[in-house]
């Protein structure tokens, strides 16, 4: 029983990034038609704002401590940074410690200004290309993306901690009257999973009870007819690019504390996300936040030891297992509309 | 900096059936005149450094590199000398291999085994490279060495820590400087025991791939040896970046022990995902959990922060030995990049070496001398203590450290802490041990 | 002749006279020239851009005729060459088996894989297609390791049964892959002056057997069969509502084009007996989809062109290190020269990633055709000059106005 | 009995009774109008008759065998053939191998791997849909993009392909619709001369009244997904009920 809790929980946090990228990309794909296979480089982008914004913070000066040596030899320098000097040691390092919840605000200036720049200056000149070519110019961006990162931070993950208060975890075992340890799942990961709920109940609130949502939502459903109206989609749909870069960026900034950044880690939920939003449905926003906490939880069934014992290596394919089963049993995923990406 | 520029032409075997019809005015073949694939002719030899560029390992390759480049500095008698200094051997003096200057080229594996084999042939075809060195996994180092095999020329492999490299997979023209999981497992086992006692259950999480099989397998045969309990063994996709799944159910399972059985990004990320559960502040069966990461890097520790502190493991090299060797290497290598090399630089470098030590004193770039002055070659004064190059499977056998990682790190490079060199007799086993079973070296191959 | 029309017929003997001659054609700079690194006349390399080629060709006959876009073609190459490999291991060194078994297998495969996958359409099938790739590269890597080694791939050893032939050489080594008898890796070489040229057994086995199925490309484009499949891409509504039933179709252009994957698996395996799994992985999937577009979907020689410059840019630019530039900028002044090489060395070398996401990016925004869109547009311009000319000539003959 | 027979036909989608016993025949070699307002279930019908939609209760017989349930390759082949509203063509072909490809079907039925013969070679096939293009007066942009020609030669292709395969009956849906005046009456014309012509059977569902009395011999309407009257044009223009229900409007 606690296994199968502490699988579930696994699941709605995996389900949460999952979920948080899938929306971004069915956005964009709902509103603009674009298939954006640079998502994941958002994802991964949104995760270096974080790591910047703790390498910002950590900007310091050199003096240099006679009684010690560096690994040459030679005496070693020591480093302070000016954060810890111009606020005072304690609270220097407690903004230092809280680097990546302030590196919410950093990214989401950020993060919609690369979606506008994206989508004016690239995204817009293939509304009307084929979907294959939206694919070659987006995954040729991708790259780009990923390797300028490559230059500047390396190719190796780079710690960025969650504030020390949410370091450790929580004890559900001892609220649901199990043992002690029983249950317990790390405090940052909760923080996680209420992260995503917010964010995803933002957006759809934003879509359902705004006009500017209105509109957007009747511009997803049928373009033309909203174009008559004399409503200026285009813009809309710009706002809409840099919001959805938003979500993937918050999406990184939040999971940087879960698993050490590395430049690669977008084109890793790359493939993953687009099964999820295809499962889910091309085109709707409930069926992508459904299907990425489905394939989450499934997943994280999927490497219990009980299950893997009955079929070996069922965790490597689990997804693409279910996605096959869900495809053809239900032709568009799981909350599809008709004609949607079928030719 | 001018090396490479390569431009002699290596040759494979020559067919007079091919290309016969296209008979054109100055024709003549520098066939079969060679006596071995890419003998060099010129002032010049290459060497073929094939390394991670591209993908996750390519901050350790661009490490290999830097540690390629100053090996050529010093075999050509630029630099301080470095580690040629305190060798062994003498007969390297700073003027190229046999009176030749070292040229290399560099090639990207992608940690691919495909497209490493590509790049390792476009060395040999193209730039005549006589020897391939380098890589940073396994996989690749096997796939390269059967191919330097079939095409003969020397691989001196780089960063590969699976037994297979030296056990089933071994070739002759191959040769592995670096330790092995056996070694890694004989070397913690004894400082396992002697920290956390010999009750101990332990719970492995293995990376699903060959590699992660021959660790797990070396790593609970040392444990067990010694009283420990092996608990479960679970393996994870190589593919995994999230490990909360695999690591939720240890605690509920009565182990007191987690041995990470991964590398790189999947090490990290495991490890992370541990320290994020809170093992280590557990108690289990009235002792505190502990983890283990039998194979250290520090590169990829500097990639899981402040998480390694205090956790134990093993490593080949590390930049903080005190021999006159390790301390002759971090210097030179220090005063020309800036910051400590890391084992993967330290092991390409002594391979790099010890090739050109070979060759020097067979008098010969021709593989089969090559192989011959390599086997059974014992040397010192490379970092590792004395060392011998076994002949029955060209492995190196020398010391093994043990590091935990460091609680108060003075800078970003001092991560670890050498808390046991365990002598290489230690972790010597006998060549025809059941987990390097099922292969043969074969007949050294010159090619041509 | 062929039962091609003249203008394909000439298209196919210059393809045909690029194949043969390409030994020439890919190493233009002398071998002690500093462009000589931009050589790709070496037997690898050349092996690659036609066994690439025939990979592509393969995935156009699918994705360019029909318009269904596999994301999952790769796991085809990958059995290709986990069976020519096995064949190499039980049966014999020749290659004739390993091939013939490698694109029977991979049509198999696609049979299965294509008639699930077919039962959608658009992304849907796109994501079908992945879901059976990924499938087969992780179990591949993992469970599935006794038949395919694993992350190290699958490799001759020295104790391979070989049923019939030798298990090792009088040598002690691993015999080498041939064709009746005629070494694949066998190299002739030409020295002309300062230059070098390799005339590669297996090269020329590859060429042959690309120029074969670049010729059963065009009469498949210019068959009913062809029209049907390119009805089906235009207008599937009309397609079944005329009395034709398009899955048949679709899952033939599906075989067809996964045993073109298979013999590119095979001949990969022939010339390198080595199978590895990451041949079966999304991104190698995705490297044909590339290709295809890149070069041009749809067209006869598109595909042939991407396959080509993409894997001149993973095998020449990567290898392109910081001497190598100071070599080639060392005639200018130290200061410049070193500002030179900093600026290039992103784009070079480990950086060899971020010059080929450009590249994609530059053609698809300014040639939508892809590389045939490029090489027509140079057409058209130098027939606009000529016409040009022309027109120049005949103006000028009558007085000026 | 009609060589197409629907009887007792019902469909309701949730709530909404969209047929509600439909009883129609057809006659062999008549031409026979579907008229009714918007809404009167007048595309339900025609996607029943194509199978693409399966009624609740009912049957649909074409020349004594049922209709449901079969994909639409299979309808094409029993000899029905469909025009779209918005003519269905291949775009990226051109004219010839739009043409060609109906005789194609005809010839060789749902597949055929014909994967290794030129198509140019196929003689008869090129030939019979040459002569094709000449009764059709396009036979000089032949070699011509589909896609770029007029809504009004769309159209005439789209039929031209349909009589191609011969079929017994042709379905037409709105065969007009949004077409300027000239269109609409060249449209009429070859439907006209196609009667005269063949052997054929037309049911036609129109809009436009003028190409209903033009060529109709019998006219169902339809109203609420019922059928109101049946009759000839003559006795369909004075009927009170169809007045009220439908050409009041227009009146």
């Amino acid at each position: 029983m606690d296994a199968i809790i502490l699988q579930i929980l696994n699941g709605l946090d995996k389900g949460s990034a999952y979920a948080l990228i899938a929306l971004g990309l069915t956005l964009i794909f709902g509103t603009l038609g674009v298939v954006n296979f640079a998502h994941g480089a958002l994802f991964m982008i949104g995760a270096f704002c974080a790591v910047t914004l703790q390498r910002i913070l950590n900007i310091s000066f050199e003096t240099i401590d006679p009684t010690r040596t560096d690994f040459l030899g030679n005496p070693m320098k020591v480093k302070t940074t000016y954060v810890e000097t111009w606020f005072g040691p304690e609270v220097g390092a407690s903004i230092i410690d809280w680097a990546v919840p302030l590196a919410i605000l950093f990214s989401i200036p950020i993060m919609i200004g690369i979606g506008f720049i994206m989508e004016r200056g690239l995204i817009k000149h293939f509304y009307k290309r084929p979907h294959a070519d939206q694919i070659l110019v987006t995954f040729g961006l991708a790259i780009v993306l990923q390797e300028v990162i490559k230059f500047f931070y390396g190719a190796n993950p780079i710690p960025t901690g969650a504030p020390d208060v949410f370091k450790g975890s929580f004890d559900f075992g001892m609220l649901l009257g199990f043992e002690a340890n029983a249950i317990i799942y790390p405090y940052w990961r909760l923080v996680y999973f209420a992260f995503a709920a917010v964010i995803i109940g933002a957006v759809f609130s934003f879509l359902q009870f705004t006009t500017f949502g209105m509109v957007v939502r009747a511009g997803m459903a049928d373009r033309e007819t909203v174009g008559l109206l004399g409503i200026n989609i285009d813009k809309r749909f710009t706002i809409m690019f840099g919001i959805a870069a938003a979500v993937a960026g918050l999406a990184g900034v939040m999971y940087a504390p879960i698993n050490s950044p590395n430049y690669h880690m977008g084109m890793d939920f790359l493939v993953l996300s687009f099964v999820v939003v295809v499962v889910g449905g091309m085109g709707s926003l409930p069926g992508a936040v459904l299907a990425g906490f489905l394939l989450g939880i499934l997943e994280s069934f999927a490497s219990m030891n009980e299950i893997k014992s009955i079929i070996p290596g069922i965790d490597q394919i689990i997804i693409y297992l279910v996605a096959i089963i869900i495809l053809l049993t239900r032709p568009r995923g799981l909350m599809g509309r008709k004609g949607v990406m079928e030719d | 900096m001018s090396n490479s520029n390569l431009t002699r032409r290596g040759l494979m075997k020559t067919s007079a059936l091919a290309g016969a019809g296209l008979a054109l005015p100055t024709i003549f073949t520098a066939s079969s005149a060679s006596a071995f694939t890419n003998e060099p002719t010129g002032g010049t030899v290459t060497l073929g450094f094939n390394v991670p560029q591209s993908g996750p390992y390519a901050d350790e390759g661009a490490d290999e590199l830097r540690a390629y480049q100053l090996a050529v500095e010093h075999l050509n008698g630029g630099g301080d000398g470095g580690m040629m200094n305190t060798f062994s051997s003498k007969v390297l003096q700073g003027g190229g291999i046999l009176g030749k200057k070292v040229e290399f080229v560099t090639g990207d594996t992608q940690t691919k085994s495909d497209a490493a084999r590509a790049s390792a042939k476009s060395m040999i075809e193209k730039d005549g490279a006589i020897m391939i060195t380098g890589g940073s996994s396994s996989g690749v180092a096997v796939a390269v060495q059967g191919l330097c095999q079939e095409a003969g020329v020397i691989f001196m492999a780089g960063l590969t820590h699976s037994n297979d490299t030296t056990g089933k997979d071994k070739k002759a023209n191959g040769f592995r400087h670096f330790f092995n999981a056996y070694m890694s497992a004989a070397a913690l086992a004894p400082v396992l025991q002697k920290l956390y006692g010999s009750e101990r259950k332990a719970y492995h999480l293995t990376a699903d791939y060959t590699w992660g099989w021959t660790q797990e397998e070396s790593i609970a045969a040392a444990t067990e040896a010694m009283g420990w309990e092996t608990v479960n063994k679970v393996r994870t996709p190589l593919a995994a970046t999230d490990f909360s799944s695999y690591i939720a159910p240890v605690l509920n399972s009565g182990a007191d022990v987690l041995v990470l059985n991964h590398y790189g990004g999947n090490m990290v990320n495991s490890l992370t995902n541990a320290v994020q559960f809170g093992l280590r502040e557990k108690q289990v069966n009235g002792k505190n959990f502990e983890i283990v990461v039998p194979l250290y890097s520090r590169l990829m520790a500097r990639g899981a922060g402040e998480n390694v502190k205090g956790i134990h493991g093993s490593t080949n090299w590390h930049w903080s030995l005190q021999d006159d060797a390790s301390k002759a290497f971090v210097k030179s290598f220090g005063e020309k990049y800036g910051f400590p090399p890391s084992q993967a630089a330290h092991t390409v470098y002594c391979q790099t070496l010890l090739y050109a030590d070979a060759v020097m004193r067979a008098g010969s770039f021709n593989p089969c001398a090559v192989v011959e002055a390599l086997e059974g070659f014992e040397f010192d004064g490379l970092g590792n203590g004395k060392t011998l190059y076994r002949a029955d499977d060209h492995q190196c056998f020398k010391d093994v450290l043990v590091v935990r990682g460091k609680e108060n790190p003075t800078s970003e490079f001092d991560l670890l802490e050498v808390v046991e060199v365990t002598p290489a007799a230690q972790v010597t086993y006998p060549a025809d041990h059941p987990m390097f079973a099922g292969g043969a070296l074969g007949n050294c191959n010159p090619g041509a | 002749m062929l039962g091609l029309n003249k203008k394909d017929l000439s298209l196919l003997l210059i393809v045909a006279f690029l194949a043969l001659c390409a030994p020439f054609i890919l190493n233009p700079f002398p071998s002690d020239s500093s462009l000589a690194q931009f050589n790709a006349g070496y037997p690898d390399l050349m092996q690659r851009f036609v066994i690439f080629g025939i990979f592509a060709i393969g995935f156009n006959i699918l994705f360019g005729l029909t318009g269904y876009l596999s994301f999952g073609h790769a796991a085809f190459l990958g059995v290709g060459s986990y069976s020519a490999v096995w064949m190499f291991k039980l049966l014999s060194m020749n290659v004739v088996p390993a091939i013939v078994l490698s694109v029977i297998v991979a049509g198999l495969f696609s049979v299965v894989i294509g008639f699930v996958s077919l039962r959608r359409s658009g992304i849907y099938f796109s994501i079908l297609t992945l879901a059976f790739a990924q499938m087969s590269f992780n179990l591949a890597y993992s469970v599935l390791t006794p038949i395919t080694n694993g992350e190290t791939g699958l490799q001759l050893t020295l104790d391979d049964p070989r049923i019939l032939g030798a298990s090792r050489t009088e040598s002690g080594g691993i015999p080498v892959t041939n064709f009746f008898g005629l070494d694949m890796r066998d190299t002739y070489e030409m020295v002309v002056g300062p230059w070098a040229f390799q005339f590669n057994n297996g090269y020329y086995l590859c060429a042959i057997l690309m120029l074969i199925s670049f010729y059963l490309a065009i009469r498949i484009f210019r068959s009913p069969f062809g029209m049907m499949l390119r009805a089906i891409k235009s207008n599937n509504t009309r397609m079944t509502y005329t009395g034709l039933n398009a899955r048949p179709y679709t899952l033939a252009a599906f075989v067809i084009s996964g045993m073109y994957a298979g013999l590119a698996g095979g001949l990969l395996a022939s010339m390198d007996p080595l199978a590895g799994a990451e041949r079966m992985q999304w991104t190698a999937s995705g490297e044909v989809v590339l290709m295809t577009i890149l070069g041009g979907a749809g067209t006869l020689i598109g595909p042939v062109l991407g396959a080509g410059f993409i894997k001149y840019f993973e095998n020449i630019f990567s290898k392109i290190n910081d001497g190598v530039l100071h070599t080639w900028f060392g005639f200018m002044p130290d200061g410049l020269e070193d500002l030179v090489v900093t600026l290039v060395h992103p784009f070079v070398g480990k950086g060899w990633h971020l010059t080929l996401g450009l590249v994609f990016m530059l053609v698809v925004i300014f040639l939508p055709g892809g590389l045939v869109e490029g090489g027509q547009r140079i057409g058209r311009l130098f027939r606009r000059k000529k016409s040009g000319d022309e027109a120049k000539k005949s103006t000028q003959s009558t007085p000026a106005e | 009995m009609g060589i197409l027979e629907v009887k007792n036909v019902n469909k309701r989608f949730g709530g909404l009774q969209a047929l509600g016993d439909v009883n129609l025949s057809v006659a062999e070699n008549s031409v026979h109008a579907i008229i009714g307002p918007n809404g009167a279930g007048k595309s339900t019908l025609l996607n029943v008759l194509i199978g693409k939609l399966i009624p609740d209760t009912g049957s649909v017989m074409f020349n004594g065998q049922s209709v449901l349930g079969r994909k639409p390759f299979e309808i094409n082949q029993m000899g029905i053939s469909r025009v779209f509203q918005t003519p269905e063509i291949f775009g990226d072909l051109t004219v010839l191998e739009n043409m060609m490809i109906p005789i194609f079907a005809k010839r060789d039925g749902v597949f055929r791997m014909h994967a290794f013969e030129n198509s140019e070679n196929e003689k008869e096939i090129v030939e019979q849909a040459e002569h094709m293009l000449e009764s059709l007066n396009m036979a000089d942009a032949r070699h011509d993009h589909s896609a770029s020609m007029s809504r009004g030669n769309k159209r005439r292709l789209e039929i031209g392909m349909c009589l191609a395969q011969s079929p017994r009956l042709l379905l037409l849906d709105e065969p007009t619709a949004g077409m300027a005046r000239a269109d609409t009456n060249n449209t009429i014309d070859l439907l006209k001369q196609i009667k005269d012509e063949r052997d054929i059977t037309i049911a036609i569902i129109e809009h436009d009244m003028h190409v209903v009395f033009s060529l109709a011999e019998r006219i169902t309407v339809l109203a609420q997904g019922t059928p109101l009257v049946e009759d000839t044009p003559e006795n369909i223009k004075g009927h009170p009920k169809v007045r009220e229900a439908y050409l009041g409007e227009h009146a």
